[in-house]
């Protein structure tokens, strides 16, 4: 399989600056709205808005968190509560006004304000006063964000918080040159603070983005910026997307495809060795898992749950997923997602990969099903043949005498249904990647039982108060060795009352041009990193 | 006197329809458990993010008043939030995507020039070569080529709209590299690559959309060629290509017209396949947006408009009944 | 046989004469009644190939692609038509179910909407007045209704209790007649006051009686055509509506559902595309020439060939 | 020639031949479906598929049967012209009639299409048409019967070619106008030595037009001679029988009273009105308890978008008895067909009442209306579009039972076979479809369905036309037998005034929508008092050649 270190590293020494990059996306648009962008900050908005933070990502290592507007990665006091952060110095917007601490609490403030409300909200609940605010062009702005200099800004936070540096890292917590934004237009006239600014935006069909004149390469030590032209061609279809970038023609050479390479493709590309060193597949991604609705019927009972994590076949489920073991990614028995800091790996439940049926069995019978269960409501979204992919589940349940009823439903109503207050399902298949890596990203969002109901994703409608004290425990924790070690303990504590059943960490391929340099896609967040790649002169 | 009744009739007629098309897709867009405002409310989503997300986007509200405000926009026009943040959306106000950061009409008529190209284009081939090829194959009735043809026809219903597209991109734009794999150049711009980059979707559409054209002409034929007139017109010493082209078609058109007009006013409001296909940024591909990112303004409007030309080409076709077949008078 | 010399030529009468008189005709009769088999005794001839149409070889396929081990999309003596790549289920045995799901329900559906669209269409065309008014314009909302987002909602809120296959027929028929419904009036219009119609009216004949004995003999023609054509959009229609949820559940099979998973593999696995495509086109082809055929026996001035 | 029609093989015609010099008039008479229209179309290659023609034509020395396509299309209308003969479904119903006689031109010369349009219209006037500026711009369905006829011999005539084909090209024309007509054939032929093949049961246009006559008979050619002689002495025991069952006007009638005063003149039950062209119609004579009443009836025909609107009918008031016959004559488009498709309701009255013993059609709804219309008998001017392409001609028959009786199965079929066998048709007819018969043939099923339920009130409209003598003469007897046995009213219009005066008890005459003249048959016939009904009377032509002439010279003199 495609190790994508070697292929990166192999060519970023020879790459110089300059050409045009193409990113061949299959959404119709691609915003930079700071406020409401919910983009990694490792994709196209990294190109443009700088943050107080930023992430190092080497594929084979864990992310790590650098600075990148400030000049470290935040200092915390009242034992994590608060936390200031320094500006570096020559920081320039692309309308050449210098970046000041007061852009940032307006950007930040900004996010609060009702027309703007649907980007990344993880410091609204953090923040002191938030609740209630909304935005600083009715005129008071946030409290809790001080800016006792032009260089200075300190955040008031309502409990300690060891993520915090993550938080600033996010699209949310860009800044904006005060006053400004205040129309939905921002969205696509962004004033940029990173190396790229939006030339031009055609909705529907590309946006161009060249160098901003104002940024300064020795304040930023995240951004090669090589390009001098990045061209995002907008509403293409999938197919058609990597059937280019296998021909190869013209201006595709400098392209790479921003959506995964579906299983029909990489299968397609085993006949052809030319193509493969342009596929790149992250050694391990995102979790994909089962989840069990722990408060109904059977599930509710952690034996038969247990039961599950024999019964299911994750062999079959990573063919089922990209056809093979090596194209669909390793085998998941932990939760946090490889790439993140402070992760264990175990296996309360060691098995062959393709289960032990009979195991299942007999714990079933001991969980006093000894005839199997029938009639079990397996809910999926027609979205990525989740589909099919149920089946191969379903398929390797009947081994172990549990027979479940697909339902397939569009993807929107998958979500309403299954993040609502009340449900019917026994089973649903999901897949989760943080948006900022850390393991709280992938604890909290799916085990806390603030998280069930309510457009929560605690899918499984897991609610522990232990769990949720070791929870808030772990996120209290400053020292991030210590709380590694912390969320490492919540992960395996969840395990042992089984509410999901861990498929694997699935391997994300994405295709590029014969022309596209330092193509990076590290296992967190299993995604290309937009901000190093270069073209071959 | 009686046209002009008849096209008032239907006039009215035209926006009742749309009014309770719009109305339906309030109600069946409201039958969905998904909250648009849960797509606005930003991740994580605190329930009184939601709330402020549903007010700001007037969601708030029962959807009948919901829709009221919309019918009322058409003629007001509206404004969403307050202060300098608030959104303004002029008369005749269609609605606004909060999605897409603009105003519905403007979405829309910033893609029908490429949807009515598609479509267009399309239409006239498939219904030149649709309508010739039947001629053919009820005067050559029986033969090789009326088989050969039916198959042709068969082949074009049942095969996969998203198939077809996807093999010509590849065959033609890739292998052969002959034409543009995908994208679209206003005609405006640049006429000749305007042609380059529209042939192929016309030729997958007109494919896929010839058969009953193709069917049906030859049908009909067969039955009007036998009729006493064409023995009156062979008998002046009609050349025979006149008494098919002029005598005989004329007699056939009708159902053909008609099935042009319902596919002609469902492609100009949208040809998802093809445009999605091929890339190409239509009022189709608009719409599918809609539905997937359940975008309700959006989608309402797509939807109106669609009908809107739905109902007009049908209402254009009875028109044309009178003209085409002097006895098809109309009530 | 002696028939009646006062009896009109029915439909079966028709029916003999093309099976009897038109080769082709009787190809796509064939055909037909070949495609009934399978459906109804799908089970028995996956008995027979000894596969399940659900069950998944994962072991019939490449390990480091997914798709079928050996060539043409794994045909093997096991699996007739080859394996699903991902899953390795049987092609042959879920072709045959699906000829259950697609060509049954294909073809009901059709049959309610040409009954509904010719029934509707006539009526709008003769009587023209006030029903005419009404039926224009429910076919112009229906034509335009938002069936796309219809259709997710009835995945959402279908109760499970309905029959699906009724549901399905049900939905695909209500959504099909428009069309028809448009085409035969068009035709009505034409006929309504060419004066063997005037005459029987004259006679004191009632609507329903024009409709059948003067009318409808002369819109056979039409309704054919589109009835014929109609069969693979409805399939498509189904594969659509279960996915969303609002058909038939997985894992059971049919032609649409396989066509649009395969249409993806069109690249890699081009056979997995062929089979359910080729029963899809073989399906609609027969009903053409069958109905081609038909319309020859129902057109008394056709020269009759021998 | 044969047709093979599912299995059955029909000899049409055998072994038939004949010749026409230019300059001269070959009439074809002889019985319905004895092959005449067929044997015409043969030689042009009109014949449906179904047809295998044997033997030779010749066209002065060209062999017509071996010609390419192309050749035969350029004789086609150019030099041989085609009058067919039913005229109603002759002509492409979506193109105006100036669209269609002016392409008879310019398909065979290249002429600007005003210039062709010019004179299609010429041609149109030339046939006698009034105010051919409408007609012109006049759809098929829009004209009537005898209209569309002479719209037909228009564009048979546009080119002025070497041989014209007339298959019953006066039917449906009134006695003026077909006085005209012939006039017109005449002229073709002295003028440009014009052959024309004449194809006619009328032995009055044969006497008066015809050089030579053929006499044909079962598919067989049985007798042929110059007119005289077979006038004259008739050798063949069919052709006796022809000439035998020819009827014809008593006497000649007394000019007209000139210049009379008032509106109305009386003389006993006959009443006219005053004035030619008249401006109204004349009012009913008494009735006593009338099977239909019709009371100041108007129709007019609203125009389509440009053309204006018609008065088909003005005022009209006539009644019928029980077992009353009341002929119908007048000149073509005067609104003889309006009025009778008026009262089964297939043309809406724009004023007017019509009353069916009593009872108002027009205020009748549903089951009492079509009960009403089950008592009514309709024989449809043109046979041919008056019956379902797709219905077997048993099956037509039929429909009428089907309705109104409830006689089935076995019970229908017979009274299907005694009702063709009334029309004298073989009972085998009934599986074949109207296109297989001839127009003759065509007729007789449209009258035995109108007599099918044996109606209350029987409306024919030209029911004979299409008729050779001797069917004709048995269809009328049947007709007075039924008559006096179910005593049904009957509406009865017709052309011929010899047949109106054999079974009409009264008469009234129409032109251009009005009833000018009503009356006892014999009064009228013998001492009309409106002139037109005079013309009419002195235009009818005589079976015999000789006096024919005599009479053409009067009528020449008297038009002037
Ligand atoms: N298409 C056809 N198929 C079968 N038989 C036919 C067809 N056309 C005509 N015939 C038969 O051929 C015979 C001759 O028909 P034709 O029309 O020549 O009679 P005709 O002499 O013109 O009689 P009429 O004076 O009534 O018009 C008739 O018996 C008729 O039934
Ligand atoms: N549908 C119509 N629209 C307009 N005018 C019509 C229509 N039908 C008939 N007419 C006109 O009405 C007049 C009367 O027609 P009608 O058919 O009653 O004449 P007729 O007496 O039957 O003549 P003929 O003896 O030639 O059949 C004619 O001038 C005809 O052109
Ligand atoms: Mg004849
Ligand atoms: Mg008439």
């Amino acid at each position: 399989n495609a190790n994508p270190t070697q292929d990166a590293a192999g060519s970023s020494s020879t790459t110089k600056p300059g050409g045009t990059l193409y990113v061949i996306n299959d959404t119709s648009s691609n915003y930079y709205d700071p406020a409401k962008s919910q983009g990694l900050a490792t994709t196209s908005n990294g190109l443009v808005h700088r943050r107080l933070t930023a992430w190092e990502l080497t594929p084979g290592q864990d992310a790590k968190v650098v600075p990148d507007l400030a000049t470290d990665t935040g200092r915390s006091s009242n034992n994590g509560a608060t936390w200031s952060f320094t500006l570096k110095d020559g920081l320039k917007f692309s309308d050449g006004t210098p970046i000041t601490s007061a852009d940032i609490k307006w950007g930040t403030e900004r996010t609060f304000a009702p027309a703007f409300a649907e980007g990344l909200g993880y410091h609204k609940t953090l923040l002191v006063g938030a609740s209630g605010y909304t935005g600083p062009f009715s005129g008071q702005g946030l409290d809790s964000i001080e800016t006792p200099d032009d260089k200075t800004i300190v955040f008031h936070l309502v409990r300690p918080f060891g993520d915090w540096p993550w938080i600033a890292s996010l699209i949310s917590l860009a800044p904006v040159p005060k006053g400004k934004g205040t129309t939905a237009s921002y969205s696509t006239s962004p004033i940029a603070s990173g190396p790229y600014q939006v030339a031009s935006y055609q909705a529907g069909v590309a946006v161009n983005l060249s160098r901003n004149p104002h940024w300064d390469r020795s304040t930023d030590s995240v951004r090669p910026a090589l390009p001098d032209k990045i061209v995002i061609q907008l509403s293409q279809n999938d197919t058609v997307i990597s059937q280019r970038l296998i021909a190869d023609n013209g201006n595709d050479q400098f392209a790479f495809g921003s959506s995964f390479v579906d299983p029909s493709q990489l299968a397609q590309l085993q006949g052809k060795p030319a193509v493969k060193p342009r596929v790149v597949t992250c050694s391990a991604g995102p979790i994909s898992y089962l989840a069990m609705n722990t408060t109904k019927g059977p599930m509710a009972n952690v034996a038969v749950r247990r039961a599950f994590q024999y019964a299911v076949d994750k062999g079959a489920y990573q063919v089922a997923w990209a056809g093979s073991a090596a194209l669909a990614g390793p085998i998941a028995t932990t939760l946090i997602t490889p790439g993140i800091a402070g992760r264990e790996v175990y296996d309360l439940y060691p098995t062959g990969p393709n289960g032990d049926p009979n195991k299942a069995k007999q714990m079933l019978a001991a969980a006093g099903y000894p005839n199997g269960l029938t009639g079990l409501k397996l809910v999926v979204s027609t979205s990525n043949s989740y589909a099919d992919k149920a089946q191969s589940v379903a398929q390797s349940l009947a081994r172990a005498g549990i027979q479940v009823n697909v339902q397939s439903m569009d993807d929107d109503t998958y979500n309403a249904t299954v993040t609502a207050n009340s449900v019917d399902y026994d089973l649903t298949l999901s897949g989760w990647n943080p948006d900022f890596p850390s393991a709280n990203g992938n604890i909290e969002a799916l085990y806390a039982s603030s998280e069930v109901g309510n457009g929560g994703y605690n899918l499984s409608r897991y609610s522990s108060p232990e769990v949720d004290n070791m929870i808030h425990d772990a996120q209290g924790t400053i020292d991030p060795v210590a709380a590694g070690k912390k969320w490492a303990a919540v992960d395996k504590r969840i395990m042992q009352d089984a509410p999901v059943v861990p498929l694997i960490f699935a391997r994300n391929s994405f295709l590029h041009g014969s022309k596209v340099d330092n193509f990076e896609v590290p296992d967190y967040p299993s995604y290309p990193n937009y901000l190093k790649m270069g073209i071959a002169q | 006197m009686r046209l002009a009744r008849f096209v008032l009739g239907r006039l009215l007629a035209t926006i009742v329809v749309l009014f309770v098309l719009g109305l339906a897709t309030y109600g069946v867009f409201y039958l969905l458990p998904s909250d648009p405002a849960q797509l606005s409310c930003g991740r994580p989503c605190t329930p009184q993010g939601l709330a402020t997300a549903r007010a700001f986007m007037g969601f708030n509200h029962p959807w009948v008043v919901q829709y009221f405000q919309f019918v009322a926009g058409i003629f007001t026009g509206r404004t969403f939030g307050t202060g300098v943040t608030a959104i303004h959306c002029a008369a005749p106000c269609f609605g606004y995507s909060f999605q897409q950061n603009q105003t519905v009409l403007s979405l829309i008529t910033s893609r029908v020039p490429v949807t009515f190209s598609l479509a267009i284009g399309a239409a006239i081939i498939w219904l030149l070569v649709g309508v010739g090829i039947g001629v053919l194959s009820a005067l050559k009735r029986g033969t090789a080529l009326d088989r050969i043809t039916m198959a042709g026809a068969v082949a074009g219903v049942s095969a996969p709209a998203y198939v077809v597209g996807l093999l010509a991109i590849i065959i033609f734009g890739l292998n052969l590299n002959i034409v543009p794999d995908n994208g679209y150049v206003p005609l405006t711009q640049n006429p000749v690559g305007w042609l380059w980059h529209m042939i192929t979707p016309w030729l997958v559409l007109a494919f896929l959309q010839a058969a009953i054209y193709t069917r049906l002409t030859r049908t009909q034929m067969l039955d009007v060629l036998n009729e006493d007139f064409i023995r009156t017109a062979r008998a002046k010493g009609v050349p025979e290509r006149a008494v098919v082209g002029r005598h005989a078609l004329r007699n056939v058109l009708l159902p053909v017209v008609t099935v042009f007009g319902i596919d002609l006013g469902a492609l100009l409001g949208g040809a998802i396949i093809t445009e999605t296909v091929f890339s190409m940024p239509g009022v189709g591909a608009l719409l599918i947006g809609a539905v997937h990112s359940l975008d309700l303004p959006l989608l309402l409007g797509c939807t109106l408009f669609a009908a809107f030309l739905i109902v007009i080409a049908n209402f254009l076709v009875d028109l044309l009944y009178g003209a085409l077949d002097p006895r098809a008078r109309l009530t | 046989m002696v028939t009646s010399v006062s009896a009109p030529r029915s439909l079966p009468a028709a029916l003999v004469r093309t099976l009897r008189t038109d080769r082709w005709a009787l190809a796509g009769a064939i055909v037909i009644v070949v495609l009934v088999f399978v459906a109804i005794a799908a089970p028995l001839l996956a008995a027979i190939e000894g596969q399940d149409p659900n069950a998944y070889h994962i072991n019939a396929l490449d390990p480091n692609s997914g798709l079928p081990a050996g060539s043409l999309g794994g045909i093997s003596g096991t699996h007739w038509f080859g394996v699903e790549p991902l899953t390795g289920r049987d092609l042959f045995a879920r072709v045959c179910y699906g000829a259950r799901t697609s060509f049954l329900i294909g073809l009901a559906a059709t049959v309610v909407a040409v009954v509904v669209g010719t029934l509707l269409g006539a009526g709008a065309g003769y009587l023209g007045g006030w029903f005419n008014r009404v039926i224009t314009w429910l076919t112009d909302v229906l034509l335009g209704f938002p069936y796309l987002v219809f259709m997710i909602a009835l995945g959402a809120i279908a109760p499970p209790s309905v029959p699906r296959p009724l549901l399905l027929i049900l939905v695909i028929g209500f959504f099909g007649w428009p069309s028809i419904t448009r085409i035969v009036r068009s035709q009505t219009l034409a006929l309504r006051d060419r004066k063997f119609v005037s005459s029987a009216r004259a006679m004191g004949a009632g609507p329903w009686h024009v409709f059948r004995t003067e009318l409808l003999p002369n819109l056979w023609a039409p309704i054919i055509v589109v009835a014929t054509l109609n069969i693979p959009a409805n399939i498509g229609f189904e594969a659509a509506l279960s996915f969303l949820g609002a058909g038939i559940p997985p894992p059971t099979s049919s032609w649409g559902q396989s066509i649009s998973t395969a249409s993806d593999w069109i690249q890699s696995d081009p056979l997995f595309l062929l089979f359910p495509a080729a029963a899809l086109f073989l399906a609609t082809w027969s009903f053409n020439v069958f109905g081609d055929g038909l319309r020859d026996a129902l057109d008394p001035r056709m020269v009759v060939r021998r | 020639m044969t047709f093979s029609t599912e299995g059955a093989e029909t000899v049409a015609a055998d072994e038939v031949s004949y010749s026409v010099a230019a300059g001269e008039v070959l009439a074809v008479v002889g019985e319905s479906g004895s092959g005449k229209t067929v044997t015409a179309m043969s030689l042009l290659g009109l014949l449906p598929p179904t047809a295998t023609v044997t033997g030779a034509a010749f066209l002065s020395g060209t062999s017509l049967f071996e010609l390419d396509r192309e050749q035969l299309r350029q004789i086609r209308g150019e030099r041989v012209g085609f009058v067919f003969q039913e005229p109603m479904s002759a002509l492409n119903p979506v193109f105006t009639i100036g669209a269609q006689v002016a392409e008879a031109i310019t398909v065979h010369h290249k002429i600007p299409s005003a210039k062709a349009r010019q004179r299609a219209e010429e041609l149109l006037h030339s046939v006698g048409l009034p105010d051919p500026a409408r007609v012109v711009r006049a759809y098929p369905h829009e004209l009537s019967g005898g209209q569309l006829q002479r719209v037909v011999i228009a564009m048979a005539v546009a080119n002025e070619p070497a041989l014209l084909i007339a298959d019953e090209p006066t039917t449906a024309l009134d006695v003026t106008v077909q006085a005209d007509i012939l006039e017109l054939l005449r002229d073709l032929r002295s003028r440009l030595g014009v052959g024309i093949l004449l194809i006619t049961h009328d032995m009055g246009v044969v006497a008066d037009l015809a050089d030579r006559v053929v006499v044909m008979h079962e598919g067989k050619v049985v007798e042929h001679g110059t007119v005289t002689e077979i006038f004259g002495n008739p050798q063949q025991e069919y052709t006796r029988q022809l000439l035998g069952s020819v009827v014809s006007l008593a006497g000649t009638p007394t000019a007209p009273p000139v210049d009379e005063s008032g509106e109305l003149i009386e003389r006993g039950a006959q009443v006219a009105v005053v004035g030619h062209p008249a401006t109204r119609s004349v009012v009913d004579s008494p009735a006593t308890e009338p099977t239909l009443r019709i009371t100041d009836l108007s129709v007019v025909y609203v125009g389509r978008f440009r053309s204006i609107a018609v008065h088909a009918v003005d005022r009209v008031s006539v009644h019928i008895e029980p077992g009353e016959v009341l002929g119908l004559v007048g000149e073509s488009g005067s609104g003889k067909s309006t009025l009778a498709s008026t009262v089964v309701g297939l043309v809406p009255t724009t004023a007017g009442t019509i009353e069916l013993a009593g009872a108002n059609l027009a205020t009748l709804r549903g089951k009492a209306r079509r009960t009403a219309l089950g008592r009514i008998g309709m024989v449809f001017q043109d046979p041919g579009s008056s019956l379902n392409p797709r219905a077997t001609v048993g099956a037509s028959i039929a429909e009428p039972l089907l309705l109104h009786s409830d006689l089935r199965g076995g019970d229908l079929d017979a009274r299907v076979r005694e009702l063709l066998d009334a029309v004298s048709l073989p009972t085998a007819m009934a599986g074949r479809f109207p296109h297989e018969l001839s127009g003759g043939q065509r007729q007789r099923i449209g009258i035995a369905r109108g007599i099918a339920l044996n109606p209350a009130l029987l409306i024919a409209d030209e029911p004979t036309s299409a008729l050779d003598v001797s069917v004709q003469a048995r269809v009328l007897e049947l007709f007075r037998t039924l008559q006096t046995e179910l005593r049904f009213a009957c509406l009865f219009i017709s052309h011929d005034l010899a047949v109106i005066e054999e079974v009409a008890g009264r008469v009234a005459v129409m032109h251009r929508g009005h009833v000018v003249e009503q009356g006892p048959t014999e009064q009228v016939l013998a001492t009309p008092l409106h002139p037109y009904t005079h013309r009419l009377i002195t235009s009818a032509p005589v079976a015999d050649p000789e006096d024919q002439r005599r009479r053409r010279e009067a009528w020449r003199a008297a038009v002037g």
